[in-house]
């Protein structure tokens, strides 16, 4: 169990968030609150995604706002009547891959992208039961499976003026009328012949619709793309590696260290054309600082693994860029894994909040990452303010505030042809893609992740388009303690958990804070509800797969508040199960199977939605 | 001229003759068209043809069949089928499902034609006889091939059984998932 | 000039210990397989220092217990056996028997708790060179202990069914001397197995 | 071109003439040994034929003494001798020292010019240029089994270890193309895995290094087009890399620069464009057991693939 | 003291004088007594069962050579490969093998059995006695050299010749690059020849520390039972490295153990300290008994006894040391430090003082002899004298750390190595054969051929071997299959085939000689040479007991101190086979022990010796199953045959013993 500070109220000195920058506007919650189903929709297919984020009976973008707190404030779920928290409805997607991502409700409308074949479905919350309103497929190529390398996921939708915007795993970028499941253009993006997918859930701000790419492990140069909403054409591609003119870098920008200033970075700290193929994706989260006008996203791994094959910074893989929405020029960028060694994307979502911290209000971006460091960065210069590990990690002593720099441990680089043991964070991070939560009500960090440790083995591996890059043979193991998971509230302000929930397996499913409770699910199955303060569990719901998914709450059109999650086991831990690997091959799932054989006996496969509430039923 | 037109057309009449006069009445050696009778299924109309049984040329070995783990790894199937075949982007090749088969013909096809669900078509980016040898080897990830012949351990990190203490599959079922 | 001669007819026909033949040819075996404990020791020094951390990773020491219990065994069994010898080069048919049948008991004992010790190694020997060569120890011990075993037990059942003669009590002496060399040779592999892990 | 220097005995860098010096130490001192002892044994001979008289065994035990302490301090001589050198080939090491890395491969070298900025490492294979009058520090690695770097102009052997690394300091001090050879048995081609070892004169060597840090020209004509395609679309590309290209396979010496190298298949053939279509069309028959296989290209393919690898300078 | 009645005191042998029993009849009858006791098994299955050391080690000798021819064809395809460039009579994947198996061959088959061979026929002739020691586990040990050269041709000519060199360096013959079954082969052969050599060695140290004649104190050894000694502890110390290194050679590619793998903590220098711990003593177990054979023959033709006894011994013990702590010399390439190589350099350096001590001792015994005689026996050693020099002298080259970063795995070494080996113990041993070839048979060897097959020997080995210094240092690298014509490399490689081919001629009129002389050689007298040791006191051929009477020793050269006529053993049961134990240092009479007789179990245990190691290669279960006819042949082996039941030796006891029945 975590550890139950005693000083609550101290830390609780939370001067704003994003999420309050809606809460101080007049909110349109009440209005929508009491307007007909219909209206709530008509209201909702006109308004800007920037002025739904902020009402918390809808949930328009996966991470239900720009600044990606994953918080609600419907307060009808209390720690005291969670218990009594049942079933409302279900849907089975027939898809036996791995289910990330929310839902979105917009309006009396509650959408659901699957993974691949990426059926987008829309279901009427207004019917009983909540009826099948539309559906529309992508019919993505099946070609595209082979080469995403976790699972064939998808992670959710955004919704604006009227549209659904989601990404197929063939590259194509689709908005889709939201009234009526009509297509209004697709887009395509990548080539999967290079091994380049989309999984990632877009973000929609001031008319753009941003995406990324998928495929580090194949090769892949990552870029983010702005697409116009209305049309789908392309405004603006902003590499991740390669000269400064593709990358987007101009007078503009202006990074915090040294180490970042120099021309063609993107070139220069790659050894000959590495580059074109050197990964830096951008499959994770987005987030957006309407005050700032800054859009915030992290770049993947560069490829391969292997080390070795890379020497060099690597620019601009495994970092955080700032860039304008508008025109894409990066403003910041700053480096989690220079040199990245261990797979340690720098995707994770970022957290903006408005902290008090030595004696002044910061706005700063909260990021846990795969590093094992939880990073709290000035989010308009790029500096670091701390970066403190929220698990036992062994592969870096920290940053070096001063440089910026990732501190490594020598004895625990790479060295190919060589088994390095026990390296902790694994390759999958302390944290991967699953998405914490934040409450400005406590001030803590709701972070699901990971304790897993990995030995590795770069290996010389050749560039062949449309097949794996990787160069690496890896093993998990679980950390210190023996439990592979943990479910830790952290309190960003004292740099150490609150409490902290042990889990059997990996915590892959995002978190959810609804005004007091938390939700997350676990890899056996179990939905569960615990107390947002005290870290006790009020109630848990055994699904029928294991939970990869990430649980959102809404208001129904009957206003009552609810909860809904996917449950349907995959992702790249859970290709174990849904792919059906054999873990008597250690690195099966990329490194999984030695660690993960007990969860095939655990749960099996099977994409599911529940939607619960207090009560249940309809 | 003339003398030397007609030596020439003596000698081709010649070679096309012996060409044309020869009875074959055993086609081409087995390995050279394996890929025909490919069946990924048993069920057929009326009785059954027994499926072909061709076997890697490479099936016992050994220097094939090593070769066939080199090349595993030089053309990334690990980065797929993992470093041992437990699979991770694409299926596991170490236990007894064979979603298209588990036949040296019906992995030689795989392998060249690629599969819809995410498996590349080798075919003419490597020569048959590598595909040949890959059949060996990811025969041998499933104990399908002789134990003499399986390679061994690598030098390299131990992720699962060596090959040839890998015991042969009793039950090959074959099928989509 | 007188023809002379040794007569050695009044010589014994038998010897017991560094006289006798079969304790050289004892000795051989024993300065053969001892160059290979030795050898292994020496593999297992230079294979630790080889490695960073030994046990390599997050591989526990081997448990003490069934080791240490074995080690014990041995030691003990060192007294039956000292009897053993005693008995023989006093030519006690039944007290040789005696102790024979109680030095067998000793092994059968041993090489029970010896499955045990395997599975408290917390390693296998395909793992990485550090099981490789702990399993390679334990095992060339345990074929020593198992020959030697097997042997006294084939010595056993002659001493019960005959044919016996005064060179079956060599025998059987030697057969005790060869004992002792698998105790002594125990001891330091059994530190090399249980304890080096724990220092480093 | 040059004859190919691979001879203890021609040395063309510092550390080789120091072994050479030594040599001749070691074949002066021992050619006196050698024609001592065996006039000894040939006058014992003749002695003994001519009387039977015994010397006293004192006598006879101070003469072997004496010989057995001649033996000695010759030994010490060469110990000496020996001693010196090991110094004085240590003493190469430099801080301004050009940085290879070679990695032995079954059967090829694959080489690759270090530089603290990552983006000036320069990747190629089985022929390295050196800089005449400055150190280089070859550090030595190996991807699979065991070889040995041996350029005997240059200097004594290094072995190429799988899971370690070592270092070797050499130096050219004379502008000339030597070969150097794997020592260390390596398996079926260990006879065909030469290296050929160009020392440049600095400035020829800067202009040569700033070359090699290009990547290939684009096709100029139909033909070389056509050529870049078969690599690209064909199987050479599975194993292969061509910096400017699609090709990144690592399995296979790099070929950006192919064709200013001086032989193919490692030192088995000149790089001629007709060995060259050999090499593609049966490298089996060339060097038999190499990794390399029949390709099978049609004749019109292989034409347009050696226009283009002909470019590839 | 209650001391047992069959706890027999230590009684002194008696001397006599006068004795009926020293009578010339008295000794005729008891010589026939010997004759009708001592079994000589005849027939095939007699042969089979045969335990006598001379039958055994002149079948182990016979058997080595057999080896040897067939390696030495393997030589000459080699050279016929090499013998112009770019040639393509063997493709690289045969010539792999026939190098490999060239190699392993010659080492493992040939060079240590057929010295250990001369020391099991001579050893308990030289020190007196009618047996030798263990005699089955000697036959054990032939069958054991016999099954595994079968093995090894057997597999290359089913193309399973191993083809990692006889180094068998890691991890070329590892799991991932030794393709097949061929490394296995290679590494069961190293089991098979060690388990040869080390049962021999253990059976040698017993004959010559227990069954020693009386007299013959530790100071009165012939030099050739020393080197024998020396070289059978040698054998102990350093064949279980081998055969511990390629034991887990065999675990990683069978079972996959790490030893070997560098990625899982393993170490692939591991296997080179480990083989060149063996591998460079080898070098001394091979060329010490060489040595031995050189003192009696530069003795015998040099009429005196040799000159530096003690130093002679001392070196040969100062070899074995120093030979222990070189092997690094092998690994120089391999990078070390710098005090390592001033260290190695030393040590492999100081070798040289011994071994010239040697040289100048027998240089030493010709100029004070009586006259060389020259015969084909000391021609040969007179040559060994020439070749060796320049073997030992290029090794000098060879141990410094410095210019063997230029001249190892070139072809100097192969020239190094053939002139030490073949210089160093082929031609003694070709001498030993020729000196000892009257004792064996009983006939002498052709003397005109004898130095016919000489000179063409020593002009083509210096034909073949002293070109290879010059290529390898006009950088020609070993183990290479073929090679550019522009290297310049033909000419002498084509001198060196040819070199090899007048070898061939040599060695063939030589084994002409050896059938020939066996047929039609004149009959050969006791001590055709007049030789000083005591084999050459009884009859050419020795009988099956060697010696009636058995001689006792009062001197070094007791043939030649005949005034000092030592006193005969009696007394030794004939119907027992007894053989008698002395002490070990000063050889007093100790006791008699009856010696095993003939026995067919040695050939069963090596049989299921043989399917045990090679059902290992193919599955570990081997090991387990095949240990079952093993154990079962090793029990029948040792059961004795002689004896009473239990009830009838304790009622024997309780008679003999009335007091223990009380107590």
């Amino acid at each position: 169990m975590g550890i139950r500070a005693q000083r609550r109220g101290l830390f609780l000195t939370v001067a704003g968030i994003a999420f309050m920058i809606s809460a101080c506007q007049k909110p349109t919650s009440d209005t929508v609150q009491q307007s007909p189903a219909s209206a709530r929709a008509l209201s909702g297919s006109l308004a800007d995604p920037a002025r739904l984020q902020q009402d918390d009976g809808q949930w328009v973008m996966s991470a239900k706002n720009y600044a990606a707190t994953r918080f609600s404030s419907l307060g009808e779920i209390t720690p005291a009547n969670v218990k009594q928290m049942g079933v409302a409805w279900t849907f089975s997607t027939g898809v036996t891959a791995g289910h990330e991502g929310p839902p979105l409700v917009v309006g009396d409308t509650m959408y659901l992208v699957t993974p691949w074949p990426n059926i987008l479905y829309a279901f009427d919350l207004t019917k009983p039961g909540a009826p099948i309103k539309w559906q529309y497929d992508p019919k993505p190529l099946g070609a595209a499976k082979g080469v995403a390398c976790c699972d064939i996921v998808n992670r959710g939708a955004a919704y604006a003026n009227g549209a659904i915007f989601f990404n197929a795993l063939d590259g194509r970028t689709m908005s889709i009328d939201a009234a009526t499941g009509k297509e209004r253009w697709v887009t395509q993006l990548t080539d999967i012949n290079r091994g380049e997918t989309m999984t990632m859930a877009p973000l929609v701000v001031k008319g753009k619709v941003f995406v990324g790419n998928s495929g580090g492990e194949f090769g892949v140069r990552g870029w983010l793309t702005a697409l116009d909403a209305d049309s789908g054409k392309t405004a603006w591609r902003a590499y991740s590696t390669g000269p400064d003119k593709d990358v987007l870098i101009g007078p503009t920008f202006k990074p915090h260290y040294d180490s970042d200033r120099g021309k063609d970075l993107g070139i220069t700290t790659w050894p000959g054309e590495a580059w074109r193929i050197g990964g830096g994706t951008v499959w994770g989260w987005l987030s957006y600082d309407p005050e700032a006008d800054l859009l915030y996203y992290g770049t993947a791994n560069p490829g391969p693994w292997n080390p070795e094959q890379r020497p060099g910074d690597n620019k601009w893989t495994a970092g955080m860029f700032a860039r304008s929405p508008d025109t894409g020029e990066a403003r910041w960028f700053y480096q989690t894994s220079p040199h990245d060694l261990y797979d340690h994307d720098g995707v994770n979502e970022m957290v903006l909040a408005d902290l008090q911290m030595n004696g002044g209000t910061r706005k700063v971006l909260m990021r846990a990452d795969r590093n094992g460091l939880l990073y709290v960065i000035d989010r308009l210069t790029g500096e670091v303010l701390s970066a403190t590990p929220f698990v036992p990690v062994n592969s870096n002593k920290g940053v070096d505030l001063k440089s910026g720099r990732l501190i490594p441990v020598k004895e625990k680089e790479s060295k190919q042809g060589m088994v390095v043991r026990d390296i902790c964070p694994a390759a999958p991070g302390a944290k991967d893609e699953q998405p914490m939560a934040f409450s400005p009500k406590t001030g803590l960090l709701y972070i699901p992740h990971n304790n897993v440790c990995m030995d590795f083995e770069g290996t010389a591996v050749s560039y062949i388009a449309g097949t794996p890059y990787v160069g690496a043979s890896v093993v998990y193991k679980a950390g210190p303690g023996g439990n592979r998971g943990f479910f830790t509230a952290w309190d960003p302000l004292a740099g150490k958990p609150k409490w902290q929930i042990k889990e059997s397996f990996p915590v892959w499913s995002g978190a959810l804070v609804a005004n007091d409770v938390v939700f997350y699910g676990t890899m056996e199955g179990w939905f569960k509800a615990v107390d947002a303060n005290t870290g006790q569990l009020l109630w848990q719901f055994k699904c029928g797969s294991g939970i990869i998914g990430h649980p959102m709450a809404f208001k129904g059109p009957d206003g009552h508040e609810y909860i809904a999650v996917t449950a349907g086991i995959g992702g790249w831990p859970g290709a174990i199960v849904s792919a059906d690997l054999d873990p008597r091959d250690a690195t099966a799932g990329n490194g999984w199977g030695g660690m993960l054989a007990d969860l095939k006996k655990t749960t099996t496969k099977g994409g599911m939605l529940y939607v619960f509430t207090v009560g249940g039923g309809t | 001229m003339g003398r030397f037109t007609f030596a020439l057309v003596c000698t081709m009449a010649a070679t096309l003759g012996c060409e044309r006069e020869t009875r074959r009445y055993t086609e081409l050696p087995a390995a050279a068209n394996r890929s025909t009778a490919v069946r990924l299924t048993t069920l057929q109309p009326g009785s059954p043809q027994p499926i072909s049984n061709v076997q890697s040329p490479y099936q016992y070995n050994a220097y094939g069949l090593a070769e066939g783990k080199r090349l595993y790894a030089a053309y990334n199937c690990a980065g797929c089928h993992g470093v041992a075949g437990g699979g991770a982007i694409g299926p596991a090749l170490m236990d007894d499902k064979w979603i298209y088969g588990s036949h040296a013909d019906q992995i030689f096809s795989s392998i060249s034609q690629g599969r819809p669900d995410g498996m590349p078509s080798f075919g003419g980016h490597i020569p048959d006889q590598q595909i040949w040898q890959l059949v060996g080897y990811v025969q041998s990830l499933a104990g399908l091939v002789s134990q003499d012949a399986a390679t061994s351990r690598n030098d390299d990190q131990i992720v699962g059984k060596p090959e040839n203490r890998i015991e042969g599959t009793k039950q090959i079922q074959t099928g989509h998932r | 000039m007188t023809q002379t001669a040794i007569d050695v007819s009044p010589l014994p026909e038998h010897a017991f210990g560094h006289r006798s033949i079969l304790w050289w040819a004892t000795m051989g075996m024993v300065a053969i397989e001892g160059t290979v404990f030795a050898l292994l020791i020496m593999t297992d020094l230079y294979l630790k220092g080889r490695n960073e951390h030994w046990p390599p990773g997050n591989i526990l020491p081997p448990g003490l217990l069934w080791g240490t219990v074995n080690t014990i065994i041995l030691l003990v069994s060192t007294i039956p056996n000292e009897l053993t010898k005693r008995a023989a080069e006093k030519f006690h048919l039944r007290t040789v028997q005696l102790w024979l049948i109680v030095c067998m008991l000793f092994g059968l004992a041993f090489n029970v708790v010896r499955v045990f010790e395997f599975m408290s190694l917390n390693v296998s020997f395909d793992s990485n060179a550090y099981g490789s060569i702990t399993w390679a120890l334990l095992g060339f011990h345990t074929v020593h202990i198992l020959t030697d075993w097997v042997d006294t037990g084939v010595l056993t059942v002659l001493m019960f069914t005959g044919p016996i003669d005064e060179h079956r009590f060599v025998d059987v002496s030697e057969n005790a001397m060869y004992w002792y060399f698998v105790v002594l040779s125990w001891l330091p592999i059994y530190a090399l197995i249980y304890f080096a892990p724990r220092i480093a | 071109m040059a004859p190919l220097i691979q001879s203890v005995l021609h040395p063309a860098g510092v550390q080789a003439a120091r072994l050479n010096q030594l040599w001749w130490v070691m074949f002066w001192v021992c050619t006196v040994v050698f024609i001592s002892v065996l006039t000894a044994l040939a006058m014992a001979i003749a002695r003994g034929r001519r009387s039977a008289s015994n010397a006293s065994d004192a006598t006879l035990t101070g003469s072997v003494g004496a010989a057995v302490g001649i033996s000695v301090a010759a030994l010490l001589v060469l110990l000496t001798a020996s001693e010196i050198t090991g110094r004085d080939l240590d003493a190469l090491k430099a801080q301004n020292a050009l940085r290879i890395q070679i990695t032995g491969n079954q059967w090829w070298w694959d080489v690759q010019y270090l530089n603290p900025d990552p983006s000036l490492t320069v990747v190629t294979a089985n022929e390295i240029h050196v800089p005449v009058g400055r150190p280089v520090g070859i550090v030595a690695k190996s991807n699979d089994v065991i070889h040995s770097l041996w350029i005997p102009a240059l200097h004594g052997k290094r072995d190429l270890l799988p899971g370690r690394q070592s270092e070797i300091w050499l130096q050219a001090d004379r502008a000339g193309v030597y070969r150097g050879q794997c020592a260390e048995y390596c398996g079926a081609q260990h006879a065909k895995m030469a290296l050929t070892v160009v020392a440049d004169l600095p400035d020829d060597f800067e202009r040569w290094l700033s070359h090699m840090r290009g990547p290939a020209p684009p096709p100029a004509t139909e033909s070389q087009m056509r050529g870049r395609d078969v690599i690209e679309r064909g199987p050479c590309a599975m194993c292969h890399s061509i910096a400017g290209t699609l090709a990144g396979g690592r399995t296979a010496p790099d070929l950006t620069h192919l064709a200013s190298r001086s032989a193919i298949g490692a030192g088995s053939i000149p790089n001629t464009r007709g060995n060259l279509a050999g090499w593609i069309a049966d490298p089996q028959h060339i060097k038999p057991g190499n990794k390399m296989p029949a390709t099978g290209l049609a004749s019109e393919e292989l034409q347009a693939l050696l226009d283009y690898l002909e470019t590839l300078k | 003291m209650n001391a047992h009645p069959l706890e027999q005191q230590k009684a002194d042998p008696r001397l006599v004088y006068d004795d009926p029993r020293l009578e010339p009849a008295a000794l005729e009858r008891e010589r026939r007594h010997h004759e009708a006791s001592w079994p000589d098994p005849r027939g095939f299955l007699g042969w089979l069962r045969s335990t006598d050391h001379k039958s055994i080690g002149l079948r182990t000798i016979v058997t080595a050579f057999v080896w040897f021819a067939m390696a030495g064809v393997l030589a000459a395809l080699m050279r016929l490969q090499l013998s112009r460039p770019e040639n393509t009579i063997l493709g690289p994947d045969l010539y792999n093998q026939i190098f490999t198996t060239h190699g392993t061959a010659m080492m493992f088959l040939f060079a240590v059995p057929v010295m250990l061979g001369m020391g099991v026929y001579l050893v308990p002739l030289q020190v007196g006695a009618r047996a030798i020691a263990v005699p089955r586990l000697v036959a054990y040990g032939y069958w054991m050299l016999l099954f595994g050269g079968i093995f090894l041709f057997a597999m290359f000519f089913a193309n399973v010749g191993p083809d990692v060199g006889w180094f068998s360096y890691v991890p070329l013959s590892g799991p991932e690059y030794g393709i097949g079954k061929r490394p296995d082969v290679w590494a069961q052969l190293i089991t098979f020849s060690e388990v040869s050599a080390l049962v021999t060695a253990i059976s040698l140290i017993v004959t010559i520390f227990k069954l020693r004649t009386p007299g013959m104190a530790l100071n009165r050894m012939p030099l050739f039972v020393w080197a024998m000694l020396v070289v059978s502890f040698m054998v102990i110390f350093a064949m279980p490295a081998v055969m511990l290194s390629s034991t887990c050679l065999i675990l990683d590619r069978l079972v996959g153990t790490h030893f070997y793998n560098y990625a899982e903590g393993g170490d692939v220098l591991l296997w080179q300290h480990l083989f060149w711990f063996f591998g460079h003593p080898e070098v001394y177990i091979i060329f010490l008994p060489a040595l031995g054979m050189i003192s009696p023959i530069v003795s015998t033709f040099s009429r005196r006894p040799v000159f530096g006894y003690l130093a002679l011994v001392l070196s040969n013990i100062a070899t074995a040391f120093i030979g222990f702590g070189v092997w690094v010399h092998h690994m120089f390439a391999t990078g070390l430090p710098q005090f390592g190589q001033s260290f190695f350099t030393a040590a492999s350096m100081m070798i040289v003082v011994p071994t010239a001590t040697q040289i100048f001792c027998w240089i030493a015994t010709i100029w004070t002899g009586r006259g060389v005689r020259f015969t084909t026996p000391m021609l040969y050693v007179l040559a060994w004298f020439f070749v060796f020099l320049i073997g030992g002298l290029t090794g000098v080259m060879v141990a410094s750390v410095p210019l063997d970063l230029q001249l190892h795995d070139t072809f100097f070494i192969v020239a190094h190595l053939h002139y030490v080996l073949i210089g160093g113990s082929v031609f003694p041993l070709l001498a030993g054969i020729h000196f000892w070839f009257p004792k064996i048979t009983g006939r002498m060897l052709n003397e005109r051929l004898g130095k016919v097959a000489f000179w063409l020997f020593f002009t083509g080995f210096n034909l073949t071997f002293f070109p290879m210094h010059i290529l390898g240092l006009q950088g020609m690298p070993r183990r290479v299959y073929t090679y550019p014509a522009a290297m310049g490399w033909g000419s002498l490689n084509l001198l060196a085939s040819i070199g090899a081919g007048i070898i061939a001629v040599a060695l063939t009129v030589y084994l002409i000689n050896v059938i020939v002389s066996l047929r039609v050689g004149a009959a050969a007298t006791d001590n055709p040479w007049d030789a000083a040791d005591l084999e050459w006191s009884t009859s050419s051929p020795p009988p099956v007991y060697n010696f009636s009477p058995q001689p006792t020793v009062g001197s070094r050269d007791p043939l030649w101190h005949t005034e000092l006529t030592p006193p005969f053993v009696i007394g030794l049961n004939p119907e027992k086979c007894e053989v008698l134990v002395t002490h070990l240092l000063d050889a007093e009479p100790d006791h008699r022990y009856p010696t095993p007789g003939p026995s067919i179990w040695p050939l069963l245990a090596a049989i299921a010796t043989t399917i045990l190691f090679i059902w290992s290669i193919f599955s570990p279960w081997g090991v387990v199953w095949g240990s079952i006819p093993l154990f079962i042949t090793l029990v029948g082996w040792f059961w004795p045959h002689r004896g009473v039941p239990p009830r009838e030796m304790e009622r024997e006891l309780a008679r003999l013993e009335p007091r223990e029945a009380t107590s």
